[in-house]
């Protein structure tokens, strides 16, 4: 399942509810973006995401289905957030669920690296000098490219 | 046929979407560049290198000699910098 | 941080614990070990792990550490219970916190595979044919061994 | 010197601990194995196969070439079944 929402969300809650009342499940890795009060050095006061409302949760099912193809997932939940956002928030979850660590582990690492690299979010940053939009970065870009074999 | 803008192209145009009749000599999305870029000079300049202006047509990704027939939305971003 | 107890744990209440108050962490990766109610096939009813206490806790803390020098961390968390546990009852919990998401899940990774092959722990479990001693599964070893390198 | 047994090695040898004074020639974990065998048949039965018995000794893993000397505690168990 995937949520694309504005407004904040509880981690705790989030994978409590994910295994509340199941016994089939061994493994659950989760993966937690959280906004930092520095970036490159600088300060971070505030850090805002756009999306492209529509195409970004078709792009985010896409990613869940493939995600769920790739491994043998008992089940699978991002969550990920858009506009203003101060440090410390969770701007991102992942959660994946399965029988085996290594799918578990993979999986999140894999829904994560294409959710850094192609999903349509761009992130503006608040710093002492003014607002800044942040440039795509190539590692990201070779995280992502390691999947594609 | 809407045109829209995201992050800072947005600063780039002006606006953040439009609505647009195109002449009928503009089939693709290099031809759309070319057309808005008589419009929005700053646009035109970053659309120039190639890999900082990405487009979707209908809300999925493409090239830019994608054909524009039957588009309903056409979107041009900066590559994205994800969560 | 490590913890052998027990008692049960709650997993987003940890989580939750881990991260509150700070605006350094980018990255929060996590993994819980539920016990399941099949194994190869066999319904599971309980399991039990007995520890070596003392040798235990030394394990777990040399690893940590050792975790801690492979991978950037901002913080660690191994919590990893011992004695009888039903199905869907949490075992283990890693959390790894760090501000690129590479190292978070690494180290994550890197210490669910030595807890899996390394930490003395023995697992019985209860099945309809009765009480059985887990033996050790040449994948979790291959798994540990490509840290080893 | 007190000697451990985890898992189902308390099965084999039917207690968790006991309590030894070690004849002056066992001086090596390979030696214990042997001592220990002539007490318990089927912990011996078990040991000899290599990969299947392992040895601590004061609660650091060691091989069974390892000496004694100043042990206080060893520990006998099967390969860690992690959690």
């Amino acid at each position: 399942m995937i949520r694309v929402q504005a407004g904040l969300f509880d981690v705790g809650a989030e994978i409590a509810r994910f295994t509340a009342g199941r016994t089939d499940i061994g493994a659950v890795a989760s993966f937690t973006g959280l906004v930092r009060d520095r970036h490159n050095g600088e300060t971070v006061s505030a850090m805002t995401l756009e999306h492209y409302p529509g195409m970004t949760e078709a792009e985010l099912e896409r990613i869940e289905s493939e995600a769920r193809t790739r491994w043998p997932l008992d089940d699978c939940l991002v969550i990920h957030r858009y506009g203003r956002m101060l440090p410390g928030e969770p701007i991102v979850l992942v959660l994946t669920a399965s029988a085996h660590r290594a799918a578990a582990f993979e999986a999140c690492a894999f829904l994560m690296d294409w959710l850094k690299t192609k999903a349509p979010f761009w992130k503006l940053e608040e710093t002492p000098e003014g607002e800044r939009w942040v440039e795509a970065r190539g590692s990201d870009d070779e995280a992502a490219a390691r999947w594609e074999s | 046929m809407r045109v829209r803008y995201f992050a800072w192209l947005k600063q780039r145009t002006g606006c953040a979407e439009e609505e647009l009749d195109l002449p009928a000599d503009v089939l693709t999305v290099a031809d759309l560049i070319g057309h808005l870029g008589a419009r929005h000079p700053r646009f035109a300049e970053a659309a120039a290198g190639r890999g900082v202006v990405r487009c979707a047509i209908d809300q999925q990704h493409v090239e830019r000699d994608a054909l524009l027939a039957g588009a309903r939305e056409v979107a041009f971003f900066p590559p994205v910098t994800g969560g």
